[in-house]
């Protein structure tokens, strides 16, 4: 399932609601990003997210998909926020219930690294001073994402 | 077309959505970029490095060498960083 | 944090608690371990875990600290339940918050793999017809647990 | 010693945990486990075979060749299925 949304979200209810009922999980693994107060540049004191709609929720079912042909998923959840956020605040879910810890595991793994990627967002972040700039892209990001490139059947 | 903008590219040409006719000659994403670099001004800024610039056409991820039609919607942006 | 108990857990609200109020954090992992219906051998009507108060505590302890000495995190949670289960309920939750997201994911696979292995707990397994017998240990699990090992140091 | 068994080990013997004097001539805990396994009945079933048994000897993991005294906590108890 995927959500993209300007509110935040209930993370026990979505988590708890993912494999409610269905006694063939046995596993639930999930990441959650958040907002810092720091980047690499020095203090963050809020960033907006920006999106393309339309193309995020194509982009994000896409991954989801993907996940879905890599490992054996009972149930999947991406939600992405977008709009100002402070620190502190939630960003990102990516959950995924299996039957086997280690499909549930990976397949979150995967998600947020593929999403990072390839999900049309893009944050600008504003300092304490008044100041604000584009986040850059970064080159670990490339990399993890291409990790699971070079496991690709 | 409809020619969309994100991010800094957004920033730098001043805004976020244009309709654009498909200009003579221009057959590809290359095209366009080029054509676009000739406008000069934000359009000059934004597209100084075509290597920081990523392209979809009607919501794929396209390479510059993906042809264009008129009833396509472009967009351009920055490497992505949402997460 | 280590907590050893028969109750279940509210995952909301203690995933909620790890980060709270610590902006430093911008990745939250988690997974949790329920149980299924069905195991290797057949349906499962229920199943009871035994464990070994005190030396429990000691290897999660001992986990979590190798978890840290590893990995940059802000905070860790480590509960596991004791007693009769049932499908569907809740057995385990490990949970990294950390400012890095690979940090987080890291430091939550390896909890888990080290914790099946090396934790203190037996399940029993009750059969629907009443029968039951304990789960013996899987290789596969002592392999993803040494996994970890060859990435020492 | 405190001696204790948990799992299908405690279910083969009958019980989970007694006090045993260290008899004459065990040092460490292979001796120990060979002197359970004179011990017939259920001990021999449990001990039967021992690569199946893993030892804690006061809370910690240790090999057979792990020395033992009278103070000591022992336990037995198959490979770990928790988690």
């Amino acid at each position: 399932m995927i959500r993209v949304q300007r509110e935040d979200f209930d993370l026990g209810a979505e988590l708890d609601a993912l494999a409610d009922g269905n006694h063939r999980v046995g596993g639930l693994a999930s990441f959650v990003g958040l907002v810092r107060d720091m980047a690499g540049d020095g203090p963050v004191a809020a960033m907006t997210l920006e999106h393309y709609p339309g193309m995020t929720e194509r982009q994000l079912a896409e991954i989801e998909a993907e996940a879905h042909r890599r490992w054996p998923l009972e149930a999947t959840l991406i939600i992405h926020r977008f709009g100002r956020l402070e620190p502190g605040d939630r960003v990102v879910l990516v959950a995924c219930a299996s039957a086997h810890r280690q499909a549930a595991l990976a397949a979150c793994h995967f998600l947020i690294d593929w999403l990072k990627t390839r999900a049309p967002f893009w944050k600008h972040e504003e300092a304490p001073d008044g100041g604000g700039d584009w986040v850059r892209a970064r080159e670990i990001d490339d990399r993890a994402a291409a990790a699971w490139d070079r496991n690709e059947g | 077309m409809t020619v969309l903008y994100f991010a800094w590219v957004r920033s730098r040409i001043g805004t976020g959505s244009e309709a654009i006719a498909l200009p003579d000659g221009v057959r590809d994403v290359a095209g366009l970029i080029e054509w676009l670099q000739r406008r000069g001004g934000g359009y000059a800024d934004a597209f100084a490095d075509p290597t920081q610039i990523r392209v979809a056409v009607n919501q794929e991820y396209v390479d510059p060498d993906h042809p264009l039609s008129d009833a396509d919607e472009v967009a351009f942006f920055p490497p992505v960083t949402g997460g």
